[in-house]
């Protein structure tokens, strides 16, 4: 049951000295109302794809190849990619919808946060009369746990928790099928984050759309999704279910970044950390990108680029990872 | 004359178009006292002198307002015999009353006394007659006093502050009236009751706002048909290949002249100053910087052709003839190394600049340096008036007599010491043969007697070289024959030929008729 | 129990607004104490006044009241108190000056106090800070400018930057958060073992509790300006006293958890405004527990043991018990 | 409020800084008109008549103080002195008959350069990458481009080869001023190139201005965000991008008067066009100082005027300025 | 690419003005009998009404228009760095009152001012009028740096300087001033544009010394002597397409530098997104 299933997605970033592949045969599927975890280093490419999936991609990124497919619920199947002029902007948000990392940033500044919803409506919406898009606003206010006399506020007027509560309540305007949401609390403090968590699983129980939730911090990660994406230099190196990643993770990068985290609770465990620093994606070392930062490579892996089968891509232990 | 005015044919002449001075807008002022800022026409046009002076013939004079005049007192009293009939464009009669309050007004504001006549007192003898009288002799004044002095209605400028009146609706007694004024175009009709029966007979004058590049614009494209105005290439943008019709007249007007600092150790020398002389090229100047527009100077200063009788004898067909090696021969003597000097020119005269660049070429040639300065104007006046300078170009003008040129080039007691500022004699010449003429020749009302006072000086110009005449500065006049013909011409130089002169202007159109009569 | 170094004593600080509009009062009546060989923390949410402290403790900033001691005595010469307390900053890619090299980053500081005696010996010790910064080859890394690094390699230069003084106190004011998760352990670890060894006071400043419980002896916890508790890593992040405490140790992720739905917290809202800071204890607009003195009195210090104290009412009035819900 | 308030109060600051510089200018500069009269009457002035004339133009041998206190008290009466080219008309009275032929042409001409240009701006960031990049190099050209040559050039191609429009002067000769039909399309046809003049030397740095910082905005997540919401095209770059990139340019277009206005002065010259920078150079040549400072004055307090108003727009536009 | 386009034009005048008078060694004012001819094999740009060689008058002109431009650049950058600086740096009051001039001057319009002031100045050399043009035209700079500098002054590496006991002089000139100096450049080569065109503009309209020839000087004489209206494109048009090169050179530096600083405002070639 995927409503999005990508195919070997590429993008690279033009450049005078030379490509950088940003996103590099990324294979994934979300499944209808899970979230999806992606998580990855700075740089790994995961604001990449996910602008990829929304057809947001600006020169000089470009997508060098692949498909993404878009399964409506009543069974018809849209190549997003392929999407032009009016498919695609009908396809945005009423399908698809994007809460961005800094809400400051992602709201206009200059409207107030009812008309920015408003605006959707009256685009998706043309035969909504303004009365109902006001009452629809307010109504999206007051789910995300915004007060109705806060439609006619600025930006500028709300807190950055309000702020964010703001755009997802712009994302959910049209009841899409996937929302993606690139890092929505890195900028807040961890208080106010689990709220806005809180409100994120409570909404997605309620209306049931598919999220891919992307952050670098794991651990919040593993808390909130379903499923999770490992990326790194512009690669799905493992996926799985957030528990089995959790659990038992294959791949030694996997490894690396679970035991960078300290714990809060339960006895200290020792941190290893991964040794060496996030590789240039301009000058990829050859086979797995992994290999110079990775204490179990074999001599292969400075080769062979590995492949994603069984939701990893390593060679130890035959394709199968560390465990 | 009749009241109505000539109707027939003169009813359809054609207004004329005139540009006088250059000016991007107007300001509506006719107030003939003020020098600065009021709008052409005014004096001539619309208030009159009582006498013309024709500049371009020293000497010649025309009754005008005035009738006649008669000295007495040693040259300290005037009495003028006032022309009868008159009238002011209001209906009122001219009398001596109004001649009186003109020349008390003058008394009163000496800023309103701008060409310092000594004035001591005015007084009516009778209705026709007025006399004044002055605070020394003033014969060689007589053109400031009737030639220029333009006389206003007492009626109606008694209740004004003369200073400060910009008299929006002149009365005057001239042959126009102001009909229109905005601040890029006025209009004069002319007077129906004027003194000069029939006259004049173009009906309307116009005079558009034009500045120094649109007036060449409007000659080009033929909107002006008279205009005083500098022209680079007159052929190509006014003449257009067409002599008979766009016809131009440059008259001597004063001379440009060369001075040479006399307090300047080196300068002093009359034979460094005999070498520069003959070393500059004049013709190359007149024919290069002032684009043959004008001619070279007679080596006294006086104006040619017009001034023929006070050119002394002996040098009557004196001209400059460069010779290289005569003055390198008067130069032997003189250290090389002194002769090192700077030329001083006001930046703006872009003819002079050229001419200076000319000069530098010139003395080049026999071993002297000139380094030519270009500086603001007003920075010029100022050196050259305090007399902190090597060489500077410097205009003299004629007026109606070679006795102000003369007296403004070689008077000692104008000549102030270095830091002073002058107001002539700017290259400081202190000679007491000179200043005997000066005097002898304001002395006297005798035109022989003042002819014979101007050929001395003549003869110390050539001689001595207290200033090197250079060319004559041109009276710039473009005409259209077109629409109206008789103008002034080198042949008929009855007044100066450009619009901006008063009250000459109104000379020439009164004197002009519709083309093809 | 080591010797007390750097001593901060009821500082407060208060700043203009922005455009005239009142006063933030971003720190009010913090006490701290530093000591030697020993790695403290002080954690708090964005904007709760940690790096004010980290700034009054360096004096950067003069407090508006309250004195800083450094081994008890004020010091006021501004040279010698640099020579003794040294800042690392959050962002190491904005601490290093992006004109100047490696090499001069850190021979500054050498001449400016003194250490260096000749360009040779200068080189040496340059050498050698890069070293104790592991930044190796030594040799390779002197004449690198910053954007040629790494951002933990930049963070390393910082430190040694800091070292190069020879202080006896450092602060380090969110050293890691800007920092990738794989590389913070490095710099961290680094930070711990010069404690350790130099016998440096070293206060370590985080929004990341966890991290503290891992890489400090004891943790102090600041809200809205305000001390609230302070005790060993252990025992405060194991079994926290204050109501604020507990739901900063209940925000924070557990991966542990897997529990989608996410669960709801006790409190909610947001951090006050510091121009208007809620009268009596600052958290009481979202405390679960708030009893009606929380919003009249500022509680004050409950010393809980050895080492360990809270500012709240609910800690006075049951001194043992562990409040929160 | 509080920022209209402060700009006020700056703006009043400035106003007094423009009159006071005003005041102190002529005082420590040398020269003397009565000196530059006396020359230019070629000599044969009476002492007696220099010193009045010192007092018909108002030069005061007075303490500075005193004078400065006269100086502050005439001109809150509105006198600025009499003007000497122009003698004995008030300074005011000539600025007054100039000062609307320059307000007209700058106005209009600024008006369409910075509408034609911002849009243009506009434009070039949205359509990167098309054939509107080959404005940018001719913007830069023309951004260099003296206006008086601009002037210069369109009077010998326009006026005098061509011959299409007139290249001086402000109306024909055959109207007469009054508001009549002829009489303004008269006026319309003679603003032509000098407004053409000012339009085109202007406008390079709208343009540029315009593109780098709506370039530098369409990168805004609120932007990107706007496009995901399936917007049209014309509302993401109008509503969201232009509406917010329009901000700072105001700020930069404000500063930029003082340029557009020296620019203006220049063209008026070349067109003997009757508006006040005619009259400045009239003033200069003929050390007209009373004249000189007038207009420098007057063309000051008309660019506060011009700031004071773009503030106000600003303080219009941008909701975060107004509390 | 632009900033190799803008440094070859610039590298071209600067050869221009520096070599130029070296090859062609005549004397730009020398007049000559052949007056207002058009380009040609003896004179390659024609000559002015009195002959003179507009080819020697370009390059020599180009020592004064581009000696001015630099002159008053470097004398207000040098202005603006000392009240940017200092001003941001420190803040407080000092800033107040440096800030306030900076506004004050910057809406003051400048040509007006300059000509105000040329028209009082009594001698109007090259120096004098880089002068007069540098004190209108600091205040941009000015501000510009005051603000960079305000955020620099908050960067870690400031702070961090004066942690490390470095004091305010050094830090201004070792620390910020070289972080500050692309802005610098940038606002160096705006105020030189505006320089060259500002004396251009004084010298057409005759206030700046017009014995010495410049481009502007070039300008004043042509004006005067009409050669729009008789026919003699080739006296007013290098001169301004001088200035105009000079001032898009500079422009395409600085915007080149500006594209380093910020790339997003390159321009770019699209490709088809995949279809
Ligand atoms: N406009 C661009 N031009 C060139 N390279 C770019 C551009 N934008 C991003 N990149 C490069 O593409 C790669 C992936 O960037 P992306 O933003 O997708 O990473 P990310 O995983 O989202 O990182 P972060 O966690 O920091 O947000 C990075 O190496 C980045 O340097
Ligand atoms: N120079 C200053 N002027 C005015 N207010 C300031 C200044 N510096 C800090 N503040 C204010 O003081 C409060 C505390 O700031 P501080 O930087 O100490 O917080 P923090 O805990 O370090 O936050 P973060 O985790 O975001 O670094 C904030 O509200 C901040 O806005
Ligand atoms: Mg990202
Ligand atoms: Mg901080
Ligand atoms: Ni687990």
């Amino acid at each position: 049951m995927n409503v999005l299933e990508i195919r070997d997605l590429g993008v690279d970033y033009q450049s005078n000295s030379g490509a950088v592949h940003a996103v590099d045969g990324v294979s994934l599927d979300l499944r209808r109302g899970e979230i999806l975890g992606l998580a990855g280093e700075s740089g790994s490419g995961k604001s990449t794809l996910a602008h990829a999936i929304g057809r947001l991609l600006r020169p000089p990124a470009a997508i060098t190849g692949g498909t993404v497919t878009y399964h409506r619920a009543d069974g018809g199947a849209v190549d997003v990619l392929g999407l032009r002029g009016e498919e695609l902007r009908a396809f945005r948000w009423a399908e698809l919808a994007v809460v961005f990392q800094s809400a400051m940033n992602s709201l206009n500044p200059v409207s107030t946060v009812g008309a920015q919803i408003e605006d959707v409506l009256r685009i998706h919406r043309p035969t909504m009369k303004r009365n109902a898009r006001v009452e629809r606003s307010v109504e999206l206010l007051q789910r995300v746990g915004i007060s109705a006399d806060r439609r006619r506020s600025y930006p500028h007027e709300l807190s950055g928790g309000m702020r964010q509560r703001a755009a997802i309540a712009i994302a959910l305007a049209l009841n899409p099928e996937i929302v993606i949401m690139d890092e929505p609390t890195t900028a807040l403090d961890v208080v106010v984050q689990r709220d806005i968590l809180h409100e994120i699983s409570a909404l997605r129980e309620e209306y049931g759309f598919a999220v891919v939730f992307i952050t670098h911090d794991l651990s919040l990660l593993m808390e909130i999704s379903d499923r999770i994406a490992i990326m790194y230099a512009g690669r799905v190196v493992e996926t799985g279910a957030a528990r089995a990643l959790h659990d038992t993770p294959r791949h030694p990068y996997t490894l690396g970044l679970l035991r960078s985290f300290p714990r809060l609770h339960g006895p200290r465990e020792e941190l290893l950390g991964i040794p060496g620093t996030p590789p240039d994606l301009r000058a990829l070392p050859p086979g797995c990108a992994f290999h110079p930062r990775c204490g179990q490579a074999l001599p292969d892996c400075r080769e062979i680029s590995p492949s994603l089968r069984d939701g990893v891509s390593c060679l130890l232990n035959e394709g199968k990872g560390v465990r | 004359s009749g009241g109505g005015g000539q109707k027939g044919p003169g009813a359809a002449a054609p207004p004329l178009v005139v540009h006088a001075i250059d000016s991007g807008t107007f300001q509506e002022n006719f107030n003939p006292f003020h020098l600065e800022g009021v709008n052409f026409g005014t004096t001539g046009m619309i208030y009159e002198t009582l006498e013309y002076f024709n500049k371009l013939k020293p000497g010649e004079t025309q009754p005008w307002l005035a009738l006649s005049h008669a000295w007495s007192n040693d040259g300290k009293t005037i009495t003028f015999t006032l022309r009868q009939g008159v009238k002011w464009t209001d209906g009122k009669p001219f009398t001596a009353d109004d001649v009186v309050f003109t020349f008390e007004t003058m008394i009163k504001h000496p800023e309103l006394n701008k060409s310092a006549v000594e004035l001591a007192g005015a007084k009516a003898l009778a209705p026709d007659k007025v006399q004044l009288d002055f605070k020394s002799t003033s014969y060689a004044k007589l053109f400031n006093i009737s030639g220029s002095t333009a006389i206003v209605p007492k009626h109606l400028f008694e209740k004004e502050n003369p200073v400060t009146f910009t008299n929006p609706k002149p009365v005057g007694t001239g042959p126009y009236k102001l009909v229109k004024f905005s601040a890029q175009l006025y209009e004069m009709t002319k007077n129906p009751d004027y003194w000069q029966p029939g006259k004049p007979v173009v009906p309307t004058v116009r005079f558009p706002a034009y500045t120094a590049n649109a007036v060449q614009t409007g000659l080009q494209q033929g909107e002006i048909d008279w205009a005083g105005a500098f022209v680079p290439d007159i052929d190509k943008i006014y003449v257009q290949g067409k002599p008979e019709t766009n016809k131009y007249y440059f008259p001597p007007e004063g001379v440009v002249a060369l001075l040479p600092n006399l307090t300047h150790p080196v300068l002093s020398k009359p034979e460094v100053r005999q070498a520069i002389s003959l070393a500059i090229d004049r013709d190359k100047i007149v024919k290069v910087a002032e684009r043959g527009y004008t001619k070279v100077a007679h080596p006294t200063g006086i104006p040619i052709p017009g001034g023929e009788a006070f050119l002394p004898p002996a040098y009557k067909n004196a001209a400059y003839k460069v010779d290289i090696a005569k003055a390198k021969e008067l130069l032997k003597g003189v250290d090389p190394a002194q002769l090192k000097f700077q030329l001083l020119v006001p930046s703006p005269f872009t003819d002079w600049v050229n001419a200076a660049q000319l000069i530098r070429e010139d003395l080049a040639k026999v071993g002297i340096t000139v380094e030519t300065r270009g500086v603001a104007f007003q920075d010029w006046v100022s050196k050259v008036g305090k007399g902190s300078y090597d060489l500077s170009i410097r205009a003299t003008p004629a007026g109606a007599s070679p006795y102000f040129q003369m007296r403004s080039l070689l008077f000692s007691e104008l000549a102030k010491p270095v830091g002073t500022a002058a107001t002539g004699n700017y290259q400081r010449w202190k000679d007491a043969a000179s200043d005997k003429l000066i005097h002898d020749y304001a002395a006297t009302d005798d035109l022989a007697a003042q002819q014979k006072a101007a050929q001395g000086l003549g003869t110390i110009m050539v001689e001595k070289l207290p200033v090197l005449p250079l060319f004559y500065s041109p009276a710039w006049a473009q005409f259209r024959t077109s629409k109206y013909v008789g103008w002034p011409s080198e042949q008929d130089p009855y007044a100066m030929p450009s619009p901006y002169t008063s009250p000459d202007a109104a000379v020439v159109l009164l004197n002009l008729r519709p083309a093809g009569t | 129990m080591s010797d007390i170094v750097l001593e901060g004593r009821n500082l407060t600080k208060h700043f203009k607004a922005a455009r005239g509009r009142g006063t933030v009062h971003a720190v009010d009546d913090v006490s701290l104490a530093l000591r030697s060989g020993t790695a403290s923390a002080l954690v708090g949410e964005s904007g709760c006044g940690k790096s004010t402290v980290a700034r009054l403790l360096a004096q950067v900033y003069p407090p508006t009241s309250g004195q800083v001691l450094l081994r008890g005595r004020k010091v006021t010469g501004f040279r010698e108190y640099r020579r003794q307390v040294q800042l690392i900053f959050q962002d190491p890619f904005a601490s290093l000056n992006p004109f100047h090299r490696v090499r001069y980053h850190l021979a500054r500081p050498l001449r400016l106090h003194g250490h260096a005696r000749s360009a040779a010996h200068e080189k040496e010790l340059v050498a050698e800070l890069l070293e104790r910064v592991s930044l190796t080859p030594v040799e390779q890394f002197m004449d690198k400018l910053p954007h040629e690094l790494s951002g933990g390699q930049r963070q390393r230069v910082a430190i040694a930057r800091a070292l190069a003084v020879r202080p006896v106190a450092l602060i380090a004011d969110e050293p890691v958060s800007m920092l990738d998760v794989s590389i913070r352990l490095g710099v961290l670890r680094l930070l711990e073992t010069l404690a350790a060894e130099s016998g440096l006071a070293l206060l370590y400043i985080t929004h990341d509790i966890a991290s503290a419980r891992y890489f400090a002896e004891d943790i102090t916890v600041m809200y809205a300006g305000r001390l609230i508790e302070s005790g060993p890593s252990e025992a405060l992040t194991q079994s926290p006293r204050h109501p604020y405490t507990q739901l900063l140790l209940d925000s924070a992720p557990d991966p542990a958890r897997h529990s989608a739905p996410v669960p709801r917290l006790g409190a909610r809202g947001e951090p006050p405004s510091l121009i208007a800071p809620p009268g009596g204890c600052r958290f009481h607009p979202r405390c679960p527990v708030a009893m009606p003195v929380c919003a009249g009195e500022v509680p004050g210090r409950t010393v809980l043991g050895a080492d360990r104290w809270t500012h709240c009412w609910q800690a006075e009035a049951r001194p043992t018990s562990v409040p929160g819900g | 409020m509080r920022f209209l308030a402060r700009r006020l109060g700056f703006y009043l600051l400035t106003a007094w800084a423009a009159v006071t510089l005003n005041f102190l200018i002529p005082r420590l500069m040398p020269g003397d008109p009565v000196d530059l009269l006396v020359a230019r009457l070629k000599g044969n002035v009476d002492p007696a008549a220099v010193e009045a004339m010192k007092k018909a133009f108002g030069i005061s041998d007075a303490g500075l103080w005193t004078q400065y206190v006269d100086y502050l008290g005439n001109l809150f009466r509105g006198e600025l002195g009499r003007s000497i080219t122009f003698f004995p008309t008030e300074v005011s009275t000539v600025i007054a008959d100039s000062l609307p032929w320059t307000i007209g042409l700058v106005g209009v001409a600024t008006l369409i350069s910075y509408v034609v240009g911002t849009s243009l701006g506009v434009l070039m960031a949205w359509k990167r990458g098309t054939w509107l990049d080959g404005v940018l190099p001719a913007a830069t050209f023309l951004h260099a481009v003296p206006y008086f040559w601009v002037a210069l050039v369109l009077v010998f191609v326009f006026g005098s080869t061509l011959q299409w429009f007139p290249g001086s002067r402000a109306y024909g000769l055959e109207v007469t001023p009054g508001v009549t039909g002829d009489f303004l399309a008269s006026v319309a046809y003679h603003a032509t190139l000098p407004a053409v003049t000012i339009v085109v030397a202007s406008m390079a740095d709208r343009i540029l201005g315009m593109r780098n910082v709506m370039v530098t905005t369409l990168g805004e997540d609120y932007v990107v965000m706007a496009e995901a919401k399936g917007l049209t095209s014309r509302r993401v770059m109008w509503a969201y991008a232009a509406r917010n990139a329009i901000l700072p340019n105001i700020t930069s277009f404000a500063l930029s008067l003082g340029f557009v206005v020296g620019g203006s002065v220049l063209t008026e010259i070349v067109f003997s066009y009757p508006g006040i920078g005619s009259m400045l150079l009239k003033g200069v040549e003929n050390e007209d100082f009373p004249l000189m400072q007038g207009i420098f004055l007057v063309i000051s307090l008309a660019v506060l005027v011009a700031n004071l108003l773009a503030d106000l727009a600003y303080v219009l536009l941008d909701p975060r300025t107004r509390q | 690419m632009k900033i190799r386009i803008g440094a070859g034009i610039l590298v071209f005048f600067a050869l221009m003005a520096l070599a130029g008078p070296l090859l062609i060694s005549a004397d730009p004012a020398a007049t000559s009998d052949a007056g207002l001819q058009g380009p040609s094999g003896a004179h390659w740009l024609g000559t002015t009404q009195t002959g003179q060689d507009i080819l020697t008058q370009i390059v020599y002109g180009s020592r004064v228009s581009l000696g001015v431009g630099v002159l008053s650049a470097v004398i207000a950058t040098a202005f603006a760095i000392a009240v940017g600086l200092v001003g941001g740096y420190f803040g407080g009051a000092v800033d107040e009152v440096l800030s306030v001039l900076t506004n004050i001057f910057l809406v003051l319009p400048a040509l007006p001012l300059i000509i105000v002031l040329a028209g009082y100045l009594p001698q109007r050399g090259v120096a004098s009028v880089a002068v007069v043009i540098a004190v209108t035209g600091w205040a941009w700079g000015a501000r510009v740096l005051r603000a960079q500098t305000l955020s620099v002054r908050r960067r870690d590496f400031v702070e961090a300087a004066r942690a490390s006991g470095e004091g305010p002089i050094r830090v201004i000139f070792f620390e910020i001033l070289p972080v500050l100096l692309p802005v610098i450049a940038t606002s160096f080569l705006a105020t030189v544009v505006g320089a060259i065109l500002a004396e251009a503009g004084l010298s057409f309209l005759g206030l700046a010394d017009l014995s010495t020839v410049s481009w502007g000087s070039m300008l004043y004489f042509a004006q005067n002597g009409q050669a729009l209206l008789i026919g003699a494109w080739w006296w007013f048009v290098p001169p301004g397409l001088c200035i105009a090169l000079i001032g898009t050179g500079l422009a395409l530096v600085n915007f080149g530098l500006d594209e380093i600083a910020n790339p997003r405002l390159r321009t770019i070639k699209v490709r088809k997104a995949r279809a």
